[in-house]
Order: structure tokens, then C-alpha cells, then sequence
């Protein structure tokens, strides 16, 4: 790298944020400069979020001093942030459903009152083709994917043209496809001497951008450290206190039973002929590019959606018409993508999100007593955090918040999982124990049917792979064939003339 | 058998007090009277508050007069009812949004407070009512269009809200009187729930189904004056004639104005003025009969003036 | 129905629900010291049961029901109608000399199929519920109006009149009903399953939905609460009354949307206590009560009811954000 | 207002949206068809413009400024007091010889300062939307009825009268005013930056904030509209009635809400179309139309209406989602 005159961008310096006593962001200090990238790193619940929206003036600091450009600002709303030049991309999505594309990317930033819309889209377009995302600009946003979505709040981040942009978990949704595509657009940024903070659990990503690391934990900072100075090792020790285990490897395993028999799913115009087993005691994943329709199989299966034909089995038996209470009674469980508008119930306690499913399966009753009986051991397990099953779900940390959910079902017990991105937003150390859970699950005999965008998660848990793309299945790997390169290659559709003699196609 | 002022036996004319039962006793000093009325948003019940206050004055009574904030607060009216008889009053003039919804106040009262019911809403329980007959409303423009137009004609009835007991006495009382005449086509009876918009758009809807209709009754002069915009807007004014209800000061406008044929005035302040009288005398041991009817008229711009001194 | 955010921390949803609670409270107890000296005869047991007493009662029970639907994100325009429906059914089987327990249970029917159809347009035809009830607030008001052609049903027998619109220990039944049920409903909301999730279903339908609960039942279910307790209190009214009549009841969904909200409850869905209705209930009533008392004129008791709902929440809204 | 998940897939909004208006229109349409045989003398230009449209106008002028609010997910209760406010305060001024068009201006100004302290409840002090237009239409209604002391103002100038009142190429003027103020509403919402922020508040009013974007300021617009339609709406029909009256306009709100919701607009927020309302509103009128025309009886009446409302919203519903 050549020597560039170092310029300070942002820097926040002895930052104290609490709330209602809980002292979240204890003395923190951050500095970002000019066409770096600077990752940010944590366990779940560690600060990141918080710290990030002090940054952006949602949040007003305790105490602390705030500086851009080495100015001391003071920030009281978004707006003030967007004035001294900073963007940000939410770590909950933040796009308005009923508006278009367009609409969403240059929100707050039109123009004129009266609007153009074949300019707005026109100007638009480049910046979805940065990121790479191939759909017409005058789409609604409830039509897209998740990770369409997360796309769109990308483009709308680089729209803006601001000199700082922070990126609160911008991949939890993304494919490695589009991860890649997001390299390309951080690196054509931080070019142009855009600073970037970044926050991932993923350590490949940030040993792909990162310049710089700065780690908390429990809202303590511990240190900033020049990225390609650290080992992984070393970075996961000074988030997690102490030294990790290795995330485990496949353990082999023996299924049993066919437990769910899926055959000649179609739903039209979404996905066409499914046909899939999953057996008691095994893994299997469902790969494949965004909207490649594997987030629509899986709720199919669960009944959430209409199917225009296809059959069901559970354990040999027939479900006639398939919908969540029916399935759920049948022993079937299932974790949706979109965590804050599928998952959650906002407003209610932890304790409440994670015994709906209990409730209804007459396990437990919801006085108070008997569900701390069943939510303390999952909170425990789980590693939840505050571990207070009281608390408000909306004010957890996002990766608390899908390990609550995951709890749900834990607590529920169920002979068949359906999970949607099991690990979106959860560290490292979490995954571990999470991946951990999987094993054990199956060791019972759980059949467990996940949809994964992370390969190398991919890899560690399943099975047997089927490959999607546009709505069909492309072809299934067993554990031996599986590798990165053959799920890309089937979900491209790279090699589907090569024929490739160790992949059977479907 | 409930109790139906309009055709109960006992009863007497409000002019025959004086007669029957010689002049009025003193009141009582600082003997007060609670006024339940049954809104304020009309200005039928304003002048009947008037009439109470004049009454008030010439019988050396207090009267506190008070209306809920609307027509169909029948648990607030009885609230209020409630809560005059807690302070003692001695007499309540009562005039019920509905049949019953003060029955269970009449009944409190019973023991402490005299009560009367004036006008409109009938509770079977009152053992006094001071009002005209709701009944008779109709007749009387029946009765008058019977004589004008013995060749026949259409007729539609702008009806008030359905299911309240002026509405269906007025309407039953016209219809009933008009059959008399089978040449007398009633062509439409709806309702128009004492609003003044709806019942202009109803009657544009009407005017344009039936062009010829010969008149309107209507079951208070608020309608009435919105049918006659509707009238006026349809180049009817004269050919198609509209009756009121009421004798409110705007329906007199009108009819000065030619506008509106004629209102059958019940006189709402000499109401509230006889209804005063008869507690005053009520209250002094006289035994009045269970009625005491109010006069009522129709009033048209030919005889207007001779009614004038019953609304000052 | 603006979701704004709040970010008042806080560790237990109790707590600040009680405090919630409180603050209607303590407004209900300053208007009452207030009262009690500036305006003669308020203070007193007579006035306090009959003037504010019953006709809480009556708004409290309406709106036990219409708080669970508002809880679940929906409403109930037709709860007045059904009310009616139910009065003048229930009150024509007594004159027709069915016992009045036998009259009384299918009056309460009634209440409950008019709820279950409301509640059955909204989950399975999927309307929104405020069109669905709506229209059936008139037809239901049509219906009863078609039932008794209009009049009034009079003569019901004493022993109903005694049973339901009696006292006990100086305490009028209907009052001592409403506050049954508020306690009632209280524990349902809070100790029950079904609580749990109608509570649930109005933070996420969707989320409780994917959790394997069939939410249209609950949903469906807090209609038909709606529709037998709007019955029931038209029981206690009539009742009270002694006489049934088919325009019974209009207005009451304002009034008891009134109560819920002034409670504390969110029309966003979600958020809500019965307490509060009951609270909300008597606050509305109280208000009514003074300016009856004071003597105040019609159009300044408008004026002043208006200004007085909105302080109150004003204030309610002040104590609680800190 | 439960938030259903529609998995429908589809590429454009503004196809599925006019597929919705169509769904409604084509309601009305066959309505027209069915009752032009069935009842004598509706199918006529005359009914159609005189009978449905006029009386639907004014219906559709509120309709329009409820559609804004209740896109931001608010309410407006208060729409017929503050029409019924500027009303009386119009024709007062016209009546003491102020000219008519600056009567007009002070009472659209009179509805836009009622919008505004409903905007700013809503908005500074952060109260539901419901509870303020509830509190504020009692309060406005409190202030129209004492500054009137009840009366009605009946003497307006004729050249006010037929100006608003009169027609132009045989359409009534009112007409004529709805349906330029549904076209110029229309527009506003779909290309202009402030409209695109309303539809934006009702989604997601969280996100539009963390644009930047002052939320509250676009809220409080709303409800100004909301106001001056009101007002405007109540100046075009006091032209017609020839009087103003404190009472005027009550139930208003719950015509254009409904007018609204039976167009399409999602009372959750967020969706909602100004064409719809106008759709909504002229079946409303239509439907009244009819049954005066057939000369239905009181009860019946409100049997059908009931009956049709939510009918017309089950094939709405079907047609719409296949
Ligand atoms: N509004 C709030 N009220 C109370 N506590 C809060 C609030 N917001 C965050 N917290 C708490 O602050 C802590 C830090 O949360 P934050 O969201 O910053 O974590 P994070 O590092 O972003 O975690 P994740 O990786 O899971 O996203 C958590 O314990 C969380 O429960
Ligand atoms: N509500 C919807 N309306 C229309 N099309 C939709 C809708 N939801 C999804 N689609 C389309 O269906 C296809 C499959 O989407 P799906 O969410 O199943 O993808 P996926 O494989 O799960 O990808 P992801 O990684 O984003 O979860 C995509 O083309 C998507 O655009
Ligand atoms: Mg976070
Ligand atoms: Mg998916």
C-alpha cells in the first residue's frame, strides 16, 4: 500500500451510552480514517449496534465527544448525521415495503417536490448495478427477497455519496455471491477514500476488507489492531475473553426413516417440482443463489404458503392441508429468514417469544414459575444475553434475538426442524454452540431440513445438499461430493452442460 | 298496555288549567327544578329551555335545565337524571332521549322528586306528561291536504330516526288520517334520522323518481328545511309543498319567505312554560290529570300571525 | 396508531404497566379530591354509585370486550347493535314466558353468533374489520329494528329486574359485574394462554402464526367476547331499565373505544389491560357526572369534556415518559 | 388491520393497485347494471350525476383527507365538528357582510388551525390519534354550537349559493370540485416528494426518520389537509342547504373512513389510494340512492346497507386476490 496522508474521518472518544442503568457502551472509543475499512467485532450483544447508532445519531451518548473531520459535532437525529456526511446501513432493515425500489434507494434525497420518476430511476440504476443487483428499478421492495433487500439498502448506502458509511452486518442475509459483489463496491468506495465500519461475524469477510479491527466486549473496548497483524485466534480472544474451541467438524452420522416426504411441490410462477426426503436424524440443506426459491420451499413445506400441487408426508403419513398449526401439532418446526417481521413478537417479554410454541403444545403453562423452568435452561444453553427472560425482546441484541427464536423451538421439541438461515447474525462463538445443538438434535433423531447461504456452515452440517436455482432443483450433493466450487457451480448453472460424473443431477 | 299520552283518557287541555283548577299556587321560596332535556342540539329543545326559564321566572321557580352532549347518549341522560335527583331537587322535568332509558331515574325518584315527562319519547311509567300529541302531528297536515287536494295526489314522508316514538307517531298519524282517501298515494316513507343533509339528498333522490309529487311531510322542521333546498333545486318551488314539524324560528323564515307551506307548531315555549305550571301545581297538592296536552298547529303563511303570541 | 419509538429503558413490561395504570389512576383520584371541594354533593356513596356507578358499569363491561379486540389490532364498530339484538331477543323470550335464565342464555348466544360472524369475516374472507363491523352494526340494528317492529318491549319480569338490577350489600349488581369481569378478563389476559397470545397476535400475527398458533381462532374468539359481553350488558341495562328496545346501545363503540384507550390500550394492537378500561370507564363517567353537578350548558360541557380527555392524556402522557 | 402476508407474487404495484380500484369499480358497475333493471328511473344521466355524484362529493371531499391521514397510519374523528366550526364561521362572516370569497378563506383557515392542533397533538405531544380527534370533535363541536348558541345561520348570499352551488355544462359544481380535488390528490401522493413520504410514514415511519426525513412535519400535514377538506366540503354544502348549522356533519367521519376503506385503503397504514376513496364513496351514495329510490323501508334499509357493504367487500376481496 502506498503511503497516504493519514486523515481522520469520524472518531468517538469516551463514549458512555445506558440504558435504564444497564450500562451498555462503557468508555469506548472508535477512530475511522479516510479509505480504510474498519471492522468492528463482538460476541452478540457486545455494544457494535449501539456504539454504531450513537455514530449516527439515533442514539445520544451519555458522554463521550464526537468528532468529524476532527470537528467536534454533536449529532440529535439522523438528519444531523447525514449532514456531516455519514450513511448507514441498519442492521434491522429499514426499507419502506410499499415503495419502489427507486423510491427506497434516493429516500430523503429525490430532488425537486415533484418527482421524475424515469429519472429517479435512471439515476438509480447504476448504483443497483454496482452492487449487482439485476432487478427493475420500479419494483416494490415488499416484492423482493431479504437479500434483494439488503442489496437495495447497499445501493441506497452508496447513493447517498457520503464520505463515511457504517455497515451494521450488511451479509447476515447475503449469499457468497453477493458477498463478492459487496467486496467489489467497498473496495471501488474505500478507493475513493469513502471510510467504511464494518460489522460482520463472518472472519473471512474481514480478513477480505479489513484494515483495521477494532474489538468490544460487554460494551468494554479492547482494543484496535491492524488486521493483517492478527490471526483469527487472536481476534475471537480478545472478543470472547478467552480461547475457543474449533467450531467442530462433521460428525458422521446414520439416519433412519424417511421423516418428510415431500413430492412434486409446485407453486406457480415460484418454484416448480420439489421432491425431497429428509430422514430421521440427518441434515439436509437446501442451496442455492438469492431467489433461487429456497426460502419459499421451506415455508411451503411448513404450510405458511398455498402450494397449487404437491404432496406431504410426515412419517409415512399424509398431511391433507398443510398449514403451521397443523404442522407444528404433527411435530414439525420452523425458523423463518426474516427474523424481525416472522420471528418476533417486539413488544413482548423473552420468556413470551420463546413459549408460544410450548404454550400450544400444552408443555408448559405461562405462569411465571413454570416457564422459567423452561425458558432459564434455553437462555442458558443458548447463551442469551442479558439473561433475563423478562426483558423486552426489542431491546435484545439482534443475535439474541434469533437465538431466542431457535429456543422457541428448542423448548417445543420437535421430530422435524425446518430452519431459514439458522446463524444469521450470531458470533462465533454462539455458531459453535449453535452448529453443536444441530448435531445433538439430529443424534436424537430430529430430521432437519435448513436453508443456508453460508457455505462453509453449509458444509459443517449437512448431510446431503440439494442445489436450487429459479425455482427447480438443480442437482444433489452427498457429504462426500460437497465442496464450495460444486454448490456455486450447480447453483449458477456453471456446469450444468459439463455433466459433471460426480454430481447427481435431478 | 303501555302508556300513550295521545290517547290516554285522562287528560286535559293546557288552556283549561286555569278553569279546572283556579290560578296557580305560590311556589314554594327557592323551590328548584331539574330540566333533563334530551339535547341542545336542536333548536326545538332550546325553546323549550327557554319556555322553562320563562316559566321559572312567572312562577317564582329555579330551573336548572341541562341536555347530555348528545341524542343518543341514553346512559349519560340517565346519569344526569341520577344525578339531579341526588341533589334534591324538587321536580324534574323530563324529556327522555328513548321509551325506557329513564325509567329506572323515574322510579328513583319516586320517593324524593316529582317527575314529568314533557314531549317526545314517552316512558310508560310517567304519571305525568305535559305535551302535545305526537299522533295529531301528522293528522293535522293530513287533514289539511285531504282538503286541498280531494282529486288525490303523491305524498312522501321524510321520516325521523327509525324507532324512536315521535318518528313512528307522526308518520302512523299521517298515514293513517291520508288513507282516508285512496287516491292519496303515499309513494315513499324513509327515513332521514332528523339530519338536515340527508333528508336534502333523499328528497333530490325523491323529486327525481316521482317529478309530480304533490307534497312532503316531514317529522321535524330541520328535514324540512333541507327538502326544500332540495325542492328549490329541482324548480318545484310551489308545486311540490313540504310540511314541517316543530315551529322552529327558521321554519317561520321559511314559510314568510314562501319557501317552506307550513310546520305544525307545538309551541315549545309555552310548553316549557305550561310544563313549569304544572309542576308548580303538582308541587301545591293539585290533582291534575295524567296529561296535560299542549296546543299544536299547523301553521302556514295565511295564519301565521295569529299564533304569534304563543311563541314569545 | 403512529408507532413511534420509545426508548424509555426499562426492565420488567409489569412495571411500567402498572405505572401505566397509575397515571389514569392517580388523574381519577385528583379529579376526585378536586371535585370533592369545588362542586357540592359529588362526594357522596349515592352519587357515586348512580350518578357514575352504572353507567360506567355498562361502558366498563362493553369495553372489556372491545379492549381484547383492539388488543388482537382490530375493532368492533357493532358492539351497540349486538347489544340491542340481544336485548330485545333475550327480553321478548321473557314476555313470552320462557324463564328468565333460559332467556338470558340466549341472549347471550345471540351476542356471541353476531361475534363469530364478525370474527369470521375477518379471519377467513380476510376484511378489515372495521368494514366488516361496520356494516354488520347496522344490519345487526336492522335486524333488531325488523325483530320488534320498532317498539320497546316492555314488561319484563321482576324477579329478572331484581336479579340483575338489584344490590347487594349496597352495591348495585351491575356494578359488582363489571368489576367481576374486569377481574376476570384481567386474569384471562394475563394467566391464560389464550391471553398470551391474543396479546401476542396483535405485536405479530405473522410471528405467532409461523410459531404453529392458529391465530384466526383467537382472533375469532375475542369477537365473539365482544359480541357476549356487548349482550351482556345490554342485559344489565334492560335490567335496570325494566324495558328492551331496539334502539338500545347507539354510540356505545365510541364510548367504550373511549374507555380502552384512555386505558391505556394501543389501537395499533398489541398493548393493552382491562384495568385500564375500567379506569378509562370512570374517568369518562366521573367527567359527565361534574359538569351535570355544576350545571354546566350543554355546549361548554362539549367544550369542556373534549378539553379534559385530551389533558387527561396529556398529562397521562407526561407522568408516564419518565 | 391484522397484517396478512401476501406471498402474491408480481412485478409492478401500480398493476395490482389499479387491479384493486377495478375490483371496486367493476362493483360499482355491476351494481349499475343490476339496479338499471330493477329499479325504475335510476338508470339516467340525471340520477347518475345529480343523484349518486352530487351527494357522493362531499362525501369524497372528506374522503380524501381521511385517505392521507389514515395512510400515515393516524384518524381523524374530528372532520365533521371542524366542518361543521368553519361552517358557522363562514356563513357568520357572509351573513355580516363580509365578501364571500374572503369568508371562504378564513373558514378553510379556520379548518386548517383545527387540522394543526390535531397535527401537533399527535405529533409533539405524542398522543393517539384516535383519542385526540376524539377529544377534538367534541371540543370543536363545543366551540361551533356556543359560537352559534345553537342556531342555525340561514341567510347566505346568493351569489355564494350558486357559485358553489350552481353547475357548470350541466355537472353540479360540487362535483366538479371532487373530482379536481381527487385528481390533485391523486397526483400529490403519487408524484410528489411529500406524498411519497405519507404513503413512506405509514409503512415504515421508523425507517423514513432514519432517512433523515422530518416525520413529524409531513404527520401534522396531514392533518392540516384533513382540516381544510373539511372545511371546504362543509362550504359546499352549506352553498346547497343555503344554511349553516352547528350540528352540521356529524357522522361524517365514520362515511369518509368507511369511503376510504371500501377504496382500499388499509387502515394499518401505508397503502391507500384517493381514487379508491372516490370509488368508495360514489357506492356508498349509489347504494343509498337505490334504496330510497325503491322506497325501502327504514328497517329494511338498514338490513341492505349492511348486507351490501360488507357483500360488496366479500367480492371485492375474491376478486382481488384470485
Ligand atoms: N433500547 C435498548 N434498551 C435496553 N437495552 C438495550 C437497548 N438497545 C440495546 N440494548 C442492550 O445493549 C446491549 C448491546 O446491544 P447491541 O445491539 O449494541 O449489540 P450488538 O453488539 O450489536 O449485538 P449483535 O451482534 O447481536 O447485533 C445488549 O445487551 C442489548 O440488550
Ligand atoms: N412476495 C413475493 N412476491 C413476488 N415474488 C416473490 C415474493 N417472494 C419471493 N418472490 C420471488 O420468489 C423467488 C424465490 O424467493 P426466495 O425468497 O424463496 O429465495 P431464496 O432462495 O430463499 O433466496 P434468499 O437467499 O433470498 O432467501 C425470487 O425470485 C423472489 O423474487
Ligand atoms: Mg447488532
Ligand atoms: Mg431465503
Amino acid at each position: 500500500m502506498t503511503v497516504l496522508p493519514v486523515t481522520e474521518l469520524l472518531s468517538a472518544q469516551h463514549i458512555n451510552k445506558s440504558f435504564s442503568g444497564v450500562h451498555v457502551l462503557k468508555d469506548v472509543q472508535f477512530l475511522l480514517r479516510a479509505g480504510e475499512v474498519h471492522a468492528l467485532l463482538g460476541e452478540n450483544g457486545a455494544g457494535k449496534s449501539t456504539l454504531l447508532k450513537t455514530l449516527f445519531g439515533i442514539y445520544i451518548p451519555d458522554s463521550g465527544i464526537l468528532a468529524v473531520g476532527g470537528q467536534p459535532v454533536t449529532m440529535h437525529s439522523p438528519k444531523d448525521a447525514q449532514t456531516h456526511g455519514i450513511a448507514m446501513i441498519h442492521q434491522e432493515l429499514a426499507l419502506i415495503p410499499e415503495l419502489s425500489v427507486a423510491q427506497n434507494v434516493l429516500l430523503g434525497n429525490e430532488g425537486r417536490e415533484v418527482l421524475n420518476y424515469a429519472q429517479m430511476e435512471a439515476r438509480v440504476r447504476p448504483f443497483l448495478a454496482q452492487v449487482g443487483l439485476n432487478i427493475a428499478p420500479n419494483t416494490p421492495v415488499k416484492r423482493l427477497t431479504i437479500a434483494q433487500q439488503q442489496m437495495v439498502e447497499i445501493a441506497r448506502a452508496v447513493a447517498r455519496q457520503a464520505r463515511i458509511i457504517i455497515m451494521d452486518e450488511p451479509t447476515s442475509s447475503l449469499t457468497t455471491h453477493e458477498i463478492e459483489q459487496l467486496y467489489v463496491v467497498v473496495r471501488e468506495l474505500t478507493a475513493s477514500g469513502v471510510g467504511i465500519i464494518y460489522v460482520s461475524h463472518h472472519f473471512d469477510e474481514i480478513e477480505a476488507l479489513a484494515d483495521r479491527v477494532t474489538v468490544l466486549r460487554d460494551g468494554n473496548y479492547i482494543g484496535t489492531v491492524d488486521q493483517k497483524d492478527v490471526t483469527q485466534d487472536q481476534l475471537v480472544t480478545m472478543m470472547v475473553g478467552r480461547e475457543l474451541a474449533a467450531q467442530g467438524t462433521f460428525v458422521e452420522r446414520t439416519p433412519g426413516a424417511v421423516r418428510l416426504d415431500v413430492r412434486g411441490l409446485n407453486r406457480n410462477g415460484v418454484f416448480e417440482d420439489i421432491s425431497l426426503q429428509v430422514h430421521a436424524g440427518e441434515v439436509v440443506t437446501l442451496a442455492g443463489l438469492i431467489g433461487a426459491g429456497r426460502t419459499e420451499v421451506l415455508r411451503a413445506i411448513y404450510g405458511a404458503d398455498p402450494i397449487t400441487s404437491g404432496q406431504i408426508e410426515l412419517d409415512g403419513q399424509p398431511v391433507p392441508r398443510p398449514s403451521p398449526a397443523v404442522m407444528m401439532l404433527r411435530g414439525v418446526g420452523f425458523i423463518a429468514e426474516d427474523r424481525r417481521q416472522q420471528g418476533i413478537v417486539p413488544d413482548a417479554k423473552v420468556s413470551v417469544n420463546m413459549m408460544l410454541t410450548s404454550w400450544a403444545k400444552g408443555l408448559v403453562s405461562v405462569r411465571e414459575a413454570d416457564m422459567r423452568r423452561s425458558v432459564e435452561p434455553q437462555m442458558q444453553a443458548l447463551g442469551i444475553r442479558p439473561a433475563n427472560p423478562n426483558q423486552t425482546i426489542r431491546r435484545l441484541s439482534g443475535g439474541n434475538q434469533q437465538k431466542v427464536i431457535l429456543g422457541r423451538w428448542l423448548a417445543a421439541g420437535c421430530g422435524v426442524l425446518l430452519i431459514d438461515e439458522p446463524t444469521r447474525g450470531i458470533d462465533v462463538a454462539s455458531k459453535a454452540d449453535i452448529y453443536t445443538l444441530v448435531d445433538e438434535l439430529a443424534r436424537q433423531g430430529v430430521a432437519v431440513l435448513m436453508v443456508s447461504s453460508e457455505l462453509p456452515e453449509v458444509l459443517r452440517l449437512s448431510d446431503r445438499i440439494l442445489v436450487m436455482r429459479e425455482g427447480r432443483l438443480a442437482g444433489e450433493l452427498s457429504r462426500a461430493q460437497a465442496s464450495e466450487e460444486r454448490i456455486l457451480a450447480l447453483a449458477t448453472g456453471a456446469q450444468t452442460h459439463a455433466k459433471d460424473s460426480n454430481v447427481h443431477a435431478v | 298496555q303501555p302508556f300513550s299520552p295521545d290517547t290516554e283518557k285522562s287528560r286535559i287541555e293546557s288552556s283549561q288549567l286555569s278553569a279546572k283548577f283556579g290560578p296557580v299556587p305560590k311556589a314554594a321560596a327557592g323551590v328548584q327544578m331539574g330540566g333533563v332535556m334530551k339535547a341542545l342540539s336542536n333548536e326545538y329543545w332550546q325553546l323549550l329551555r327557554t319556555g322553562y326559564l320563562k316559566g321559572a321566572e312567572k312562577y317564582g321557580a329555579k330551573v336548572d335545565a341541562q341536555a347530555p352532549s348528545n341524542e343518543s347518549d341514553q346512559i349519560g341522560q340517565l346519569s344526569m337524571m341520577n344525578t339531579m335527583i341526588g341533589k334534591g331537587y324538587k321536580a324534574l322535568l323530563v324529556s327522555p332521549q328513548s321509551d325506557v332509558n329513564l325509567l329506572p331515574g323515574i322510579e328513583r325518584a319516586g320517593k324524593t322528586s316529582l317527575v314529568i315527562n314533557v314531549n317526545d319519547a314517552v316512558a310508560p311509567t310517567a304519571q305525568h306528561f305535559v305535551g302535545n300529541s305526537q299522533y295529531d302531528n301528522g293528522v293535522s297536515v293530513a287533514n289539511y291536504l285531504l282538503k286541498t287536494f280531494p282529486k288525490g295526489g303523491q305524498f312522501a314522508v321524510i321520516e325521523g330516526q327509525a324507532g324512536v316514538y315521535a318518528a313512528k307517531q307522526r308518520t302512523l298519524g299521517f298515514k293513517t288520517t291520508l288513507a282516508k282517501n285512496s287516491a292519496m298515494k303515499i309513494v315513499a316513507s324513509v327515513p332521514a334520522d332528523w339530519d338536515r343533509q340527508k333528508a336534502f339528498s333523499t328528497a333530490r333522490d325523491l323529486l327525481r323518481r316521482y317529478p309530480d309529487l304533490t307534497a312532503f311531510y316531514c317529522n321535524n322542521d330541520t328535514m324540512a328545511l333541507g327538502v326544500v333546498e332540495a325542492v328549490k333545486s329541482a324548480n318545484r318551488l310551489g308545486k311540490t309543498l313540504v310540511f314541517g314539524t316543530d315551529g322552529i324560528n327558521a321554519a317561520y323564515d321559511s314559510i314568510k319567505k314562501g319557501e317552506l307551506t307550513g310546520t305544525v307548531d307545538s309551541f315549545p315555549i309555552l310548553t316549557g312554560e305550561v310544563a313549569v305550571e304544572v309542576a308548580v301545581r303538582l308541587l301545591g297538592g293539585q290533582a291534575l290529570p295524567r296529561v296535560v296536552a299542549t296546543p299544536q298547529a299547523l301553521v302556514m303563511k295565511s295564519n301565521m300571525t295569529q299564533y304569534e303570541q304563543f311563541r314569545k | 396508531m403512529q408507532k413511534t419509538q420509545t426508548s424509555t429503558p426499562s426492565n420488567r413490561t409489569t412495571i411500567i404497566e402498572r405505572l401505566r395504570e397509575a397515571g389514569i389512576l392517580a388523574i381519577l383520584l385528583l379529579g376526585a379530591v378536586v371535585f370533592s371541594f369545588a362542586v357540592p354533593s359529588f362526594f357522596s356513596v349515592d352519587n357515586a354509585i348512580n350518578g357514575i356507578g352504572l353507567s360506567a358499569a355498562i361502558n366498563t363491561i362493553v369495553a372489556i370486550g372491545l379492549t381484547y379486540v383492539i388488543i388482537t389490532g382490530g375493532i368492533d364498530l357493532s358492539v351497540g347493535s349486538t347489544a340491542a339484538l340481544s336485548a330485545v331477543i333475550g327480553a321478548d323470550l321473557m314476555q313470552r314466558g320462557l324463564p328468565a335464565l333460559l332467556a338470558v342464555v340466549v341472549a347471550l348466544a345471540v351476542g356471541a353468533v353476531a361475534g363469530l360472524i364478525n370474527g369470521l369475516l375477518v379471519t377467513r374472507v380476510q376484511l378489515a374489520p372495521f368494514i366488516v363491523t361496520l356494516g354488520t352494526m347496522t344490519f345487526y340494528r336492522g335486524l333488531a329494528l325488523s325483530y320488534t317492529n320498532g317498539q320497546p318491549i316492555l314488561s319484563l319480569p321482576d324477579g329478572y329486574k331484581h336479579a340483575l338490577g338489584g344490590s347487594v350489600l349496597g352495591l348495585p349488581i351491575p356494578l359488582i359485574a363489571a368489576l367481576l369481569l374486569v377481574a376476570a378478563f384481567t386474569l384471562i389476559l394475563r394467566y391464560t394462554k389464550t391471553g398470551q397470545y391474543i396479546l401476542a397476535i396483535g405485536g405479530n400475527a405473522e410471528a405467532v402464526r409461523l410459531s404453529g398458533i392458529n391465530t384466526s381462532r383467537y382472533i375469532t374468539l375475542t369477537y365473539v367476547i365482544s359480541g357476549m359481553l356487548a349482550a351482556f350488558a345490554a342485559l344489565v341495562l334492560i335490567a335496570q331499565l325494566g324495558a328492551a328496545e331496539p334502539i338500545l346501545g347507539s354510540g356505545w363503540e365510541l364510548s367504550a373505544i373511549a374507555a380502552s384507550v384512555v386505558g391505556g390500550t394501543s389501537l395499533a394492537g398489541g398493548k393493552g389491560n382491562v384495568v385500564g378500561a375500567l379506569l378509562g370507564a370512570l374517568l369518562l363517567s366521573m367527567l359527565q357526572n361534574v359538569l351535570t353537578l355544576l350545571g354546566v350548558q350543554a355546549f361548554y360541557q362539549l367544550l369542556a369534556t373534549g378539553l379534559i380527555i385530551i389533558g387527561a392524556m396529556v398529562i397521562d402522557r407526561y407522568t408516564r415518559g419518565n
